[in-house]
């Protein structure tokens, strides 16, 4: 046993302790009742699952669990037992039956299936040796990325990144269309009342001071992320997420209110409609220039391409293409970010116990 | 199929990108009508949108009936590095399906809308639903399994709020979405762990690469596994029974714009998928596939037939009743489907497809009796013939389509089944259908009897006549009972050409 | 290496997935549930991850075998190897289960996102976000609507 | 467009246009009635005309649509179904007058849905005579049903909701669950549901399943009211007389026993039927009701019930003759269809004058009535006469080409069955006229009028019309039977 499976040895410990990490964790949500606890708890879930995530190689998808899994769930998560409740209530033995029993036969297939499955890191196989490899080997000449990942992600299945992204603007259409855009905030406030969630800051000038030094870097560091996905892990999906954080932190520190003011929600929303817009735009620029949809190869009308600067090495169309798509992507992640937070910060409890259910208008105006 | 042959829809330099747009129209107009600056405008690009699609769907059906198959690749990227759309006749019935009832169900929502939702939500609502289209469309349209999910979920989690959005009238909608939620997020990620699977077992995702490569794994143990979680996963999304819990629920409470597009095409996308997956992506020769079919899926199918059927009887709320109903029919697509031959699958497609039309036209009515007046339970809806008879005359027509009565659509598919059935000697199935259409022949009776024999209760409001604006889609799918009961040459050409098309793989 | 140690990856994908699963079946806490059907998503991202790693691998972010980092990397392994399995020189993971993946996640977050908006309508609708007292407050509701109904009638 | 297109238009059109007259003079019923009586002089001169176009060349045929390939929306006119619409219109013409008398000599409510929904019951008859095939038949049967459901709960009341309700759950039942699939089975096997003389499924089936597609189509055709698919007929007879005179006597049944005629001699054909074990079960069965419904007949008191209980058994001579499938069997099938309608609507239309001028209903309360109503006691025993069999009235030459028939074919115990059958008949009905137009015995006084003037002339004239029918049948029965003779052709 030499050369990659003594390699794998090493990883191979690593990656069972990180797994077993998780199963316990999983085992400790399970249990436990206090939903502050659980929650806290899934946030060390999807660290744990990033740093096993990076062991897999899996830079990018490691990036997205940190900034997703333990960033955005977790505060959507607090935010919604802030509205609720925190405790469970107890279950019975008998409940637990029929979902026991489901649970079992998924189960029990799913151990059928796996005695097919690959071996661990088998290079060989199906899943690593076909399409796979097709994209390693033929990344360079049809797209020119370094970072392959963004290389499917934005071209060759770069129309699923589209749905993915309409995915994201959906939820963000459901979460305004329950929750509203914190209207109901803004109206407190006009009644004289303050939202009770959040501001922190109001008389913390350490807290104010920070925040104003730390937004602007923040900002930076998602357009580093954005552009920098050719070339490393990162692209518009985590640095739409970090821009929204930007917006976040200054919530919680100058209050809900001054940011729906500087960042109104009717605009956030907007921008999300239009970095869907926009990535969809593109596909049909490339179809009006003559090519297919989302074929950055007929990004620019026919002939410009050519008379770009060192157009003979770089792929130029599909360089500024995937550019293209992941502005989109950023706009539709930061904006749809924005607005769900709006959307759960801003239906404060108390507010919610004074006017009870919503959209219950009149049936007969 | 000489129908779409013959037609002439756009200019070949359309044509040749209309697979694409068909899926982008309605996704790029959902985005334009979310920043439309009121409900009017938002309506007017839902009509838009939906209009655009359906031009394309028939553009794409006249391509498909020309050479059999339209594919189109993404980025230019031929598979299996790229997504490709593959459309052949299957996927063009439903397109056409899905987005002429998308039309329907757009002009019905200038008016369904008034008294349900907010209307500072109502372009979020029609955005919502330009959305769900998009993805139900791309379900149909795409030839790579795991873009299926992306769709999937496209057309699913705005779908989930737009439910919810129905406890503007009963907040019973909100715990029915959130269960259609869980629900619906299981079988999605069900459905993706089969495919998983058959990416691990096949290195693709291409849905006609993995076919050549899945024809040599039959003994594959992950394989077979897959097809049972592909076929379960995709069964939630379709109200498959047992695995229906979610449906009535959702259905009975959603806003009455969502009751009739979901009713008439969300659970039919997912059966699509079943059979895409059954019949073209693995093995259909394989024995476990056989197997699954006959001994797991065709006894579910007719289980859900009378069970569901006899819930329906027993039902006190008429959108509850018709939900149940819509599980019942679920039932008769499924069985046959599961048949396996050429007969059965025409059969259960023309069934599906009739189905949609009666069904979207029945919640369209219901919805259109329940605009003035709160009306949930059937009783509130006695009296409805004399004071809403024209709508009254759209719900009976798309009911007795629904019964099975002869000259109407929904006789022949069923017809088409009984034969099937006989084809294949299942003579349990005929003696289901038998039965349930005697079943059906009751719960409607009651709902007709209460409509249109029952005076209304003293006191209450008299249910209004719906506007001409709902008048008009309700009576389009009316008719289109009627005339597809009387000549059935295009759904059957339809269904005929897709069966064809999915078992001539073989 | 044993099948034990080969498939270990599978097991674990086993029992998270089962016990995201049962978590979100068994509770009747709404909150809970989705952090149940979370964990049952990253499950799937666990199976499809584990099938792309390739043994001595690295990121799939292009570096010249000549370099570096690439002579670092391909020193451990056996010179064949890298032949057959690499590419220009190097050994990299699988790309095409990251990127699923990468969506898979984002569709995950916006369904945690939409579900948790309706569990908190839910229980501005019911004041409660446990299954089983929303059942029962509807069906006192339908009880009472019926009484109200009949008791008019008598009027 | 040729000529017999334009008449089986006209056939569908005028009940048709009946019934929406009907709908749109609701304000004026003499205009009303008027409509209803000129539609069906009508109707008995289109049909008249198409029964003349039936008997040579090529027969009057119309395709409206075809919505699967095989199965579509066709008539074509032969010689029994031009036989049965003629007659139907005729007698719906002579029941239209007596429903007058009838409706308005009771004032009943709701007369506008009365007349339309007979008219569109007779619209149905008319699809049902002229269908090309089973497909056809089959959408007009329910119709039929359909139409009639509300004749049937015409009172409104729970004791009539309630016979409805049993009305159409077995018509309807029995149809959906075992007529239609076997209208699907004989698709399936064929590939159309055409009748053909000869037999459509000569030639192309086992006797097994021809007994199973039989037996589906029997049973299922619960109209023709073979013992145990009978229960309806009773019960149906809560609806107004006029109602239970010419639907549930002549049309409603009649196209039941049409059906079964049809499917023997179109569908089956005669060699099939004999070769399949299912024709020899249903011969006992039919035969059983034959004895079984006379014997409950007697046992009878309601004028109407045992009139109903009477059809019962005489429709099984018509299942009878189709099942027999010898020529012979067949012409005398169409032709009981024919004396039997003559002879039942004629009693039934005593009932109800009877029932208009004194309101008795039961036979032990009609003795001596005959003294006050001697046309109509006349008139009921012309009536019983013919369809007890006895010269010189109609109803002796069906019954006897139809006992003939049996012996003909072997088939003994049918013949006696008929026989016994005839002996019972004969001590139901007869009596009923006789007793009634003998002297009360003793000081029993027959009973009063409770309408002045006792029964209306729009109620008499009707049942004189009809029996002397059966007088004038009696005497033209050569020509109907060689004008039925080709199907008889087709069975040989």
């Amino acid at each position: 046993m030499s050369g990659p499976l003594a390699m794998l040895d090493v990883g191979a410990i690593i990656n069972g302790v990180l797994l077993v990490m998780l199963v316990v964790l999983m085992c400790a949500i399970a249990r436990v009742r206090n939903l502050l606890t659980a929650i806290l708890l899934m946030g060390v879930y999807s660290l744990v699952m990033a740093v096993w995530l990076t062991v897999m190689d899996a830079a990018d998808v490691a990036f997205t669990e940190a900034v997703v899994g333990a960033g955005v769930s977790t505060v959507v998560l607090l935010g919604a037992i802030l509205l609720t409740r925190s405790e469970t209530a107890a279950i019975s033995w008998k409940a637990m039956i029929a979902p026991g029993l489901a649970v079992l036969v998924v189960g029990g297939l799913l151990v059928f299936a796996a005695q097919d499955l690959p071996d661990f890191g088998d290079p060989a196989s199906p899943a690593n040796a076909y399409v796979g490899k097709l994209y390693l080997e033929m990344t360079g000449g049809d797209i020119g990325a370094a970072n392959v990942v963004t290389a499917v992600l934005g071209s060759y299945r770069g129309f699923d990144t589209l749905g993915e992204t309409t995915v994201i603007f959906a939820a963000g259409l459901g979460v305004a269309l329950m929750l509203g855009f914190g209207e109901r905030a803004m109206s407190d406030r006009e009644r004289g009342r303050m939202p009770v969630n959040v501001s922190a800051g109001e008389d913390h000038v350490v807290l104010r001071v920070m925040a104003k030094l730390l937004i602007p870097l923040i900002v930076l560091y998602a357009f580093y992320v954005q552009f920098h996905g050719d070339l490393g892990p990162g692209g518009g999906f985590q640095a739409g997420v970090i821009m929204a954080v930007a917006v976040i932190l200054h919530a919680l520190v100058f209050g809900l209110d001054a940011t729906m003011h500087a960042v109104r929600p009717g605009v956030a929303r907007a921008i999300a409609a239009l970095g869907v817009l926009v990535y969809a735009g593109v596909g049909i620029a490339n179809i009006v220039h003559g090519g297919t949809f989302l074929n950055y190869d007929y990004l620019f009308p026919p002939g410009v391409e050519a008379r770009l600067p060192d157009a003979a090495h770089h792929n130029w169309g599909q360089h500024f293409g995937i550019m293209a798509i992941e502005a989109g992507v950023l706009l539709t992640v930061a904006a749809t970010m924005i607005t769900v937070f709006y959307g759960f910060a801003g239906r404060s409890a108390e507010a919610v116990a004074v006017v009870g259910g919503d959209d219950t208008h009149g049936q007969n105006p | 199929m000489s129908f779409f042959a013959d037609l002439y829809a756009a200019p070949p330099a359309l044509l040749a990108h209309a697979a694409v747009l068909l899926v982008i129209g309605p996704l790029m107009a959902a985005a334009a009508a979310a920043l439309a600056p009121n409900a009017r405008w938002a309506w007017m690009i839902a009509v838009g949108g939906s209009v655009f699609a359906f031009w394309m769907a028939l553009g794409v059906a006249g391509e498909v009936a020309r050479q059999g198959v339209v594919t189109y690749a993404m980025g230019g990227f031929a598979p299996p590095r790229g997504i490709t759309f593959r459309i052949d006749a299957l996927g063009a019935m439903f397109a056409l399906l899905i987005s002429a009832i998308a039309v329907a169900a757009s002009l019905f929502s200038g008016h369904s809308l008034d008294g349900e939702i907010r209307p500072g939500k109502r372009s979020l609502f029609q955005a919502g639903f330009l959305l769900c289209q998009a993805g139900l469309l791309g379900m149909s349209a795409t030839g790579d399994a795991f873009n299926a999910f992306v769709f999937l979920e496209v057309s699913s989690i705005g779908t989930y709020a737009l439910i919810a959005a129905g406890s503007g009238r009963d907040r019973r909608a909100l715990p029915a979405a959130f269960n259609y939620l869980i629900m619906g997020t299981v079988g999605a990620t069900l459905f993706v762990t089969g495919v998983g699977f058959l990416y691990a077992a096949t290195g693709t995702l291409n849905m006609a690469d993995m076919a050549q490569r899945l024809a040599t794994l039959d003994d594959n143990r992950a394989v077979q596994a897959g097809f049972a979680f592909i076929v379960v996963g995709l069964g939630i999304k379709a109200a498959m029974f047992p695995l229906h819990g979610w449906l009535p629920g959702a259905y009975a409470h959603a806003p009455s714009l969502m009751a009739v597009f979901l009713s008439a095409t969300a659970t039919k996308a997912a059966i699509y998928l079943i059979v895409r997956f059954a019949y073209t992506v693995f093995d259909p020769g394989a024995a476990f596939v056989a197997h699954f079919m006959d001994w797991i899926v065709a006894p579910l199918a007719g289980t859900a037939i009378i069970v569901c059927s006899l819930q329906a009887m027993f039902q006190t709320e008429l959108r509850r009743m018709l939900a149940y109903s819509s599980v019942a029919q679920v039932g008769y697509i499924l069985l046959g489907v599961a048949m396996g031959t050429a007969a059965g699958l025409t059969g259960g497609l023309l069934h599906l497809f009739n189905h949609a039309l009666m069904k979207a036209a029945l919640f369209m009515a219901v919805g259109a009796m329940a605009l003035s007046v709160k009306a949930v339970k059937l009783t509130d809806f006695s009296g409805a013939a004399r004071s809403a008879p024209w709508t009254m005359a759209a719900f009976g027509v798309a009911s007795f389509s629904l019964m099975g009565v002869p000259l109407t659509a929904g006789f022949l598919s069923k017809w088409r089944l009984v034969e099937a059935a006989i084809g294949v000697e299942w003579w349990w199935a005929v003696a289901v259908i038998a039965v349930s259409s005697l079943l059906a022949l009751v719960y409607v009776g009651r709902m007709l009897e209460v409509m249109v024999f029952r005076s209304a209760v003293a006191g209450g409001d008299a249910i209004k006549e719906a506007p001409i604006g709902v008048l008009i889609p309700l009576w389009m799918l009316a008719m289109a009972s009627v005339w597809f009961g009387v000549d059935a040459s295009i759904p059957e050409g339809l269904a005929r050409a897709s069966a064809a098309a999915v078992l001539g793989v073989r | 290496m044993s099948f034990v140690t080969s498939h270990f990856n599978y097991v674990v994908v086993i029992v998270l997935m089962m016990g995201g699963l049962f978590i979100t079946f068994s509770t009747g806490n709404l909150i809970k549930r989705m952090i149940g059907l979370a964990i049952f998503q990253t499950s799937v991202g666990v199976l499809y991850i584990s099938l792309g790693k390739v043994a001595g691998g690295t990121a799939a972010i292009t570096i010249e075998a000549t370099s570096e980092a690439g002579r670092a990397l391909s020193s451990k392994l056996d010179p064949g190897y890298v032949a057959q399995y690499g590419v220009d020189g190097v050994v990299y993971s699988n790309p095409l289960p990251h990127v699923l993946i990468l969506t898979a996640i984002v569709v995950g977050v916006s369904t945690l996102a939409v579900g948790l908006a309706i569990a908190v309508r839910v229980r501005e609708a019911y004041g409660t976000v446990e299954a089983g007292e929303i059942a029962a407050a509807d069906q006192a509701a339908i009880a009472q609507a019926d009484r109200r109904k009949s008791g008019g009638r008598g009027r | 467009m040729s000529t017999g297109e334009i008449l089986i238009l006209l056939a569908l059109a005028v009940p048709l246009f009946a019934a929406a007259a009907t709908y749109g003079l609701n304000k004026l019923p003499d205009v009303r009635e008027t409509v209803t009586v000129i539609a069906g002089l009508a109707l008995i001169t289109v049909c008249a005309a198409l029964a003349m176009r039936t008997g040579h060349g090529t027969p009057p045929q119309l395709l409206v649509v075809e919505p699967l390939a095989g199965l579509s929306l066709a008539f074509r006119l032969e010689p029994l179904g031009a036989m049965f619409a003629l007659m139907a219109s005729v007698l719906w013409a002579i029941n239209t007058l007596f429903s007058i008398g009838y409706m308005r000599g009771r004032n009943e409510a709701h007369q506008t849905r009365f007349y339309m929904c007979f008219a569109i019951a007779m619209f149905a008859v008319m699809g049902v005579a002229m269908a090309a095939n089973l497909f056809t038949l089959f959408i007009f049967y329910e119709v039929l049903t359909l139409s009639t459901y509300p004749l049937v709960t015409h009172k409104g009341d729970e004791v009539s909701r309630k016979a409805g309700r049993i009305y159409l759950a077995i018509l309807v039942g029995a149809s959906v669950m075992l007529f239609l699939p076997g209208v699907i089975g004989v698709h399936v096997i064929a590939g159309s549901t055409a009748f053909v003389p000869g037999g459509l499924l000569a030639g192309k089936i086992d006797p097994v399943t021809a007994s199973a597609l039989l037996l589906l189509i029997v049973f299922g055709v619960a109209k023709a009211a073979l013992i145990p698919v009978h229960a309806w007929l009773p019960k149906a007879m809560v609806a107004p007389t006029p109602v239970s005179a010419m639907l549930h006597a002549v049309a409603v049944v009649n196209a039941g026993v049409f059906t079964l005629l049809k499917t023997s001699s179109y569908i089956f054909g005669p060699n099939v039927m004999s070769e399949a074990p299912a024709t020899q079960w249903l011969l006992w069965l039919a035969a059983a009701t034959i004895v079984m419904a006379s014997l409950v007949a007697m046992t009878r008191d309601e004028l109407k019930a045992r009139l109903a209980w009477s059809t019962i058994g005489q429709l099984a001579y018509v299942t009878a003759g189709a099942l027999m499938a010898a020529g012979a069997g067949l012409v005398g099938g169409g032709l009981h269809m024919l004396t039997h309608g003559f002879g039942k609507i004629t009693l039934f239309m005593c009932a109800g004058a009877i029932y208009v001028a004194t309101g008795v209903t039961r036979v032990s309360e009609m003795r001596g009535l005959g003294r006050r109503m001697p046309v109509v006691f006349v008139a009921f025993l012309i009536g019983a006469l013919s369809v007890t069999g006895m010269p010189p009235f109609a109803g002796m030459w069906s019954k006897f080409l139809l006992i003939t028939a049996a012996f003909g074919s072997g088939r003994d115990v049918i013949a006696w069955a008929m026989i016994a059958s005839t002996i019972l008949t004969t001590l139901y009905l007869i009596p009923i006229a006789v007793r009634g137009l003998l002297p009360p015995v003793g000081d029993a006084r027959p009973p009063e009028f409770t309408r002045p003037g006792g029964a209306p002339g729009l109620t008499v004239a009707p049942l004189v019309m009809t029996a002397a029918g059966t007088v004038l049948l009696f005497f033209l029965i050569d020509e109907v039977a060689a004008f039925l003779i080709p199907i008889a052709g087709a069975a040989q």
